[in-house]
């Protein structure tokens, strides 16, 4: 275990990937000798050469769709996309392609690629720089989806991605770069599909994921200090979705809020929602809450005023205690 | 191409440099479409097919250059492309007519006909969208050290579509062992080239982006070969992607039903005066490789595959309860 | 009132919208002559020009984005993208520009356009040609989504789609377009936000669109022989979605059933539940369910098991009767 | 270009054919650039900002040949743009200090500036997405019979993406009145332009659209200005697009605070000896069009000017709450 930042974590799992699998290849805009836009892919050119580490044109959909191609032809890519707001920019690839290719061609062929991507806001970088549009993926079969909060799930998660026979889109958050915590050296892998109960509680469950796990733990900080025992569940994987981790926590506590960055409306907050009360409705003693963010672009300027915090999830816990 | 699995032909006849082959393949293909629009006339077919009848010296002129190593990626009107490069017909019927022993498993029909085993990396109904994905096959053999050459075939339509050029932008700056065929047959769905393009030939793209474009007439499968050779050579010999424009005509409507009341029939009937076939078989009776009678008997031959393939996919079972769920995640 | 299909109503809300106002501008591929692929557009090239009609190259993104700068200028631009499918060609142009432009210039421009598109299965018609995507345009603040499921409603809602000064983004049915109905001539605005009770009942609320209205209200004839009494709402919308109808109706049930034809993971359906759930869950006697298609892409030869219908709607409200 | 608001400087010297006014504009430009650095430095603007520093001449050369009823697209580098074009300095400022009474009310800052008024239809943060939009701006203006011209901005790298061939294509098809000005300064983000694409010259691109392209050199105003001014009268005589490449290059980083360790420092030395404003300065004197003085005053006034628009951004009130959600819908 050794205190590392989070994007360094991301660096890691791919040094250590390509180390054992020659056929990982990188693959994005700006990864080869600048290491990427945010360091992820820093010295792995120098370490593994312009075979490996491939700088592009801005091109995401050829990049994405090389992707692909390479991928039928047995090597594992992992594409950086620079932001996650981009996915737009390739979306056909992503979900007409990629997703339906071993469906399409009825195992023929298979898709095991990486792609990862940051998303959120927190650098005050606006509209177009700062979204999490991870329902949209979780939404299309065939694709695999995974947030990580943590340095270590950063790059447990990643390892897996890496070696997952599907193609996995690794939504990384971008104001958790900086962000540092234990990671296991050498091997980890984190299992895709796996939710983590950060902290365990009987009065109420928080399923939450991503940056939201901070404002979750702090949350459930200044609310144990009333006396409320907040279990807070890390989702880590939104598809496949960890059905059992939340239905057990539920079980346990009775109560449910459910916070994510994205806009709240249709978002996947919706999803668990539906999910928890079609099964265990009578096991409720309050509502299901939900907390994201209002329904609006992410603002330049007020960025901070818009995003959802701690003090949201505290209410929103304090409601479902009241109720 | 895998050469046709019939001993009579080479047997029989000189087969100078494989013209009887290519003679076999593009009768192949145009008596499998005929077929085609024959059962789906009937609504034996569930969905819509795009034949490519009057079009099959582009498939067959390209992919008589080819070995099963090499892989294609088509596109809607793929079922020529996909014979050509030889895949089987049983499989390849079976998943058109959405049987369990489809190639596909009758997930897809179709669009979207593929053949991991003679290099068919699929049939695509996104219009633009093979070419992105062929990059990453060429460049997968060529990392992998392999000699073989990955081939998209696209459309006049699809030439407009942006990921024709960043493919091509790419393919060019990497060097990658590609050949783009342009097959350009004047028509995208119901609309005639002039109104989606301003100039007349898309080869002359390819100097934007550092590439050879070379156009040949698509209607003759010697010239369809040779331009594909030369293509071909370069991308072995690692200096990089070609574009090779065919210049072809759409004969029959976009979709199989189509009642093409956008285009004169008078049009349509000039432009099928040039039939590649018709014209490739008059070259070999003239030049003595052939005669008539020969020329039938494969025709004939063909008429018994075929109608045996259809035998098979019509008494394939449908695919079973649930299958769509098999083949989501591996 | 007169019977009418369900695209023919289209393009007559298309001759009537253009006829009314100069400026509103049809474009799209194939759209001029043959009038388009499905017929929506057919006689408009003849009746207004090819000044106001506009055939394009096979360009998504270049076609909205097109559609786009010209509601800036003050054109009133209805694009036809071929089917629902290829949306994802030119997401970055819906979501990060048209969606945006208002909110990202501070209300300097507008993007008053219509994007009209064809989803959903029926037509056998495969993986890429048979998708109900529309949970994903809900998700994105600054668009607004509305799916016709009657000929009426077909012609209502675009004429105001026409009308509205954002960005509507209408998502036809393919399967309906040959089926018929009654549509008042002339003058016929269906509000843009508005449910539509399709039939009233006391035992359960059965919410849906599309579509899966038709197999809504079979189901609803089926379970009124076993005498439950099936409250059908239409939501026509679902951004902006008619919050207060469905409120209102699970108010008078107490049971709630979500039926829709795109996938039911992290569908609009969850919305719908989670929202209920958010809000009433000490009026609900049973579960909140949904029926959707399985978490797979919609198969060729399967397409009629795969797809959810009535019968599924029966089954789900016998289960919400006998909790 | 709306005409500068310095009476002095039209009354006091000749100003032939606006050659004043073009220095006016550059040096306004790289002032208010200068000033942003500064400030970005010292933490008072959030986000991020992209700097132009060095290629004054191509904003000025293009929107001096530009009406206000003429409309602008630009990129995440379009501070120069949009001031050539004659946005106001305050609400400008305003915006990327993230103020309530910025251009956008501080709704998206630095990278989507804009400004009806001045014909400025947005700096736009997606690479490449500006183009499709101006289709549809010069689509619009000719609809409604408007002599007006639109003109979109993007890189070098951008013209790699796939809108930037799908906009060609189309404006080429519908001769629609548009000038595609591609602002060459060598590099993407952290990469050169080698590292991107085998071709040179962007310009050799718009041949396979049936479009003029036009390589000129982007430090030099004149030659920016010429080219647009052909550029204009083609667009403006109903003769479509055209597409002006402006060779040029990027003096500082990415963004501002970019440590480029991708470069090394003497190559940027070497470009940096190449300065549009400098040199035009140079000229200026050199004709005895303007004196030393003289050029140092418009340099005085313009300090004066940029340091009260910061003082107007610093001293605007932040948005109120919740504005976000009032400019999502009408
Ligand atoms: C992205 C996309 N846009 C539109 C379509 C509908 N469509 C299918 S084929 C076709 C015409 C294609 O023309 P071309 O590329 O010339 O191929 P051809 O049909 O002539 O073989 C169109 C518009 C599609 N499938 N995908
Ligand atoms: C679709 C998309 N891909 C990538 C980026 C990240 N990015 C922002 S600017 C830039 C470089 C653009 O280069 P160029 O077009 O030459 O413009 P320049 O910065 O040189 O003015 C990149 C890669 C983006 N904003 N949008
Ligand atoms: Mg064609
Ligand atoms: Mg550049």
């Amino acid at each position: 275990m050794t205190e590392t930042r989070y994007i360094k974590a991301i660096n890691e799992a791919l040094h250590e990937e390509m180390t054992r699998d020659e056929n990982v290849v990188i693959i994005g805009e700006d990864v080869g000798a600048p290491g990427g836009a945010f360091g992820g892919t820093r010295g792995l050119l120098q370490a593994f050469g312009d075979k490996r580490v491939k700088d592009t044109p801005i091109s995401e959909s050829a990049i994405v769709g090389l992707a692909l191609g390479a991928a039928m032809k047995g090597l594992r890519p992992v594409v950086e996309v620079m932001f996650a707001d981009f996915l737009p920019v390739c979306m056909d690839q992503i979900v007409n392609q990629i997703a339906k290719t071993r469906f399409m061609f009825g195992g023929q062929f298979a898709a095991p690629l990486v792609i990862r991507a940051p998303g959120g806001a927190g650098l005050n970088a606006g509209p177009q720089h700062s979204q999490s549009l991870e329902a949209w993926f979780a939404h299309i079969p065939g694709l695999k989806v995974v947030m990580p909060a943590t340095p270590a799930d950063a790059k447990g998660l990643l390892k897996s991605a890496i070696r997952d026979n599907d193609p996995v889109l690794v939504l990384e958050h971008k104001a958790l770069y900086a962000s540092s915590g234990d990671v296991p050296a050498g091997e980890y892998l984190v299992p895709i599909g796996k939710a983590d109960v950060r902290r365990t509680g009987k009065h109420v469950t928080i399923v939450t994921l991503s940056r939201m796990v901070l404002d979750s733990l702090e949350a459930a900080e200044t609310l144990a200090a009333q006396g409320i025992d907040v279990e807070v569940i890390d989702l880590r994987s939104i598809s496949p979705l960890d059905r059992q981790a939340i239905f057990s926590s539920v079980e346990k506590t009775s109560r449910l809020v459910i916070a994510h960055e994205a806009v709240k409306s249709f978002g996947i907050g919706a999803e668990i929602s539906a999910m928890v009360s079609e099964e265990m409705i009578d096991v409720l003693d309050a509502p299901i809450l939900r907390v994201g963010a209002p329904f609006s672009p992410v603002p330049f300027s007020q960025e901070r005023e818009y995003l959802p915090n701690a003090a949201d999830i505290v209410r929103a816990v304090e409601k479902v205690m009241n109720y | 191409m895998t050469k046709p699995k019939d001993p009579a032909i080479s047997a029989a006849i000189p087969n100078d440099d494989g013209l009887m082959d290519l003679h076999h393949s593009m009768l192949r293909v145009r008596l499998v479409e005929e077929k085609l629009l024959q059962v789906f006339a009937d609504g034996k077919i569930p969905g819509f097919i795009h034949v490519s009848i009057g079009q099959e010296a582009v498939a067959t002129g390209v992919c008589s250059c080819l070995t099963p190593a090499d892989t294609i990626f088509t596109t809607h009107r793929g079922h020529g492309h996909t014979l050509a490069k030889g895949m089987e017909l049983k499989p390849f019927m079976a998943e058109i007519f959405g049987r369990a022993n489809g190639a596909c498993h009758g997930n897809s029909g179709s669009m979207h006909v593929a053949s991991a085993e003679a290099g068919v990396g699929g049939a695509n109904g996104i219009v633009g969208a093979g070419l992105p994905i062929s990059l990453g096959s060429a460049f997968g053999t060529a990392f992998k050290g392999e000699d073989s050459v990955t081939v998209v075939f696209f459309g006049d339509g699809a030439s407009n579509q942006g990921t024709f050029h960043e493919s091509l932008n790419l393919a060019a700056l990497w060097n990658l062992p590609l050949v783009f065929v342009c097959e350009n047959n004047g028509w995208a769905q119901f609309s005639a080239q002039k109104a989606y393009m301003k100039i007349d030939s898309i080869a002359r793209r390819a100097d934007g982006y550092g590439m050879p474009g070379v156009l040949v007439d698509g209607d003759d499968v010697l010239k369809v070969r040779d331009g594909m050779r030369q293509a071909l050579a370069r991308a072995r010999a690692g200096d990089g992607p070609t574009l090779l424009e065919c210049k072809t005509y759409r004969w029959f409507g976009h979709y199989a039903g189509d009642p093409q009341k956008y285009r004169p029939a008078a049009n349509v009937e000039q432009a099928r005066t040039v039939d590649c076939i018709a014209n490739f078989e008059k070259f070999l009776i003239e030049q003595g490789l052939a005669g008539r009678q020969q020329l039938d008997d494969v025709d004939a031959r063909l008429r018994v595959e075929i109608d045996e393939a259809i035998a098979y996919a019509e008494a394939s079972p449908a695919a079973p309860k649930g299958q769509y769920l098999n083949d989501v995640y591996a």
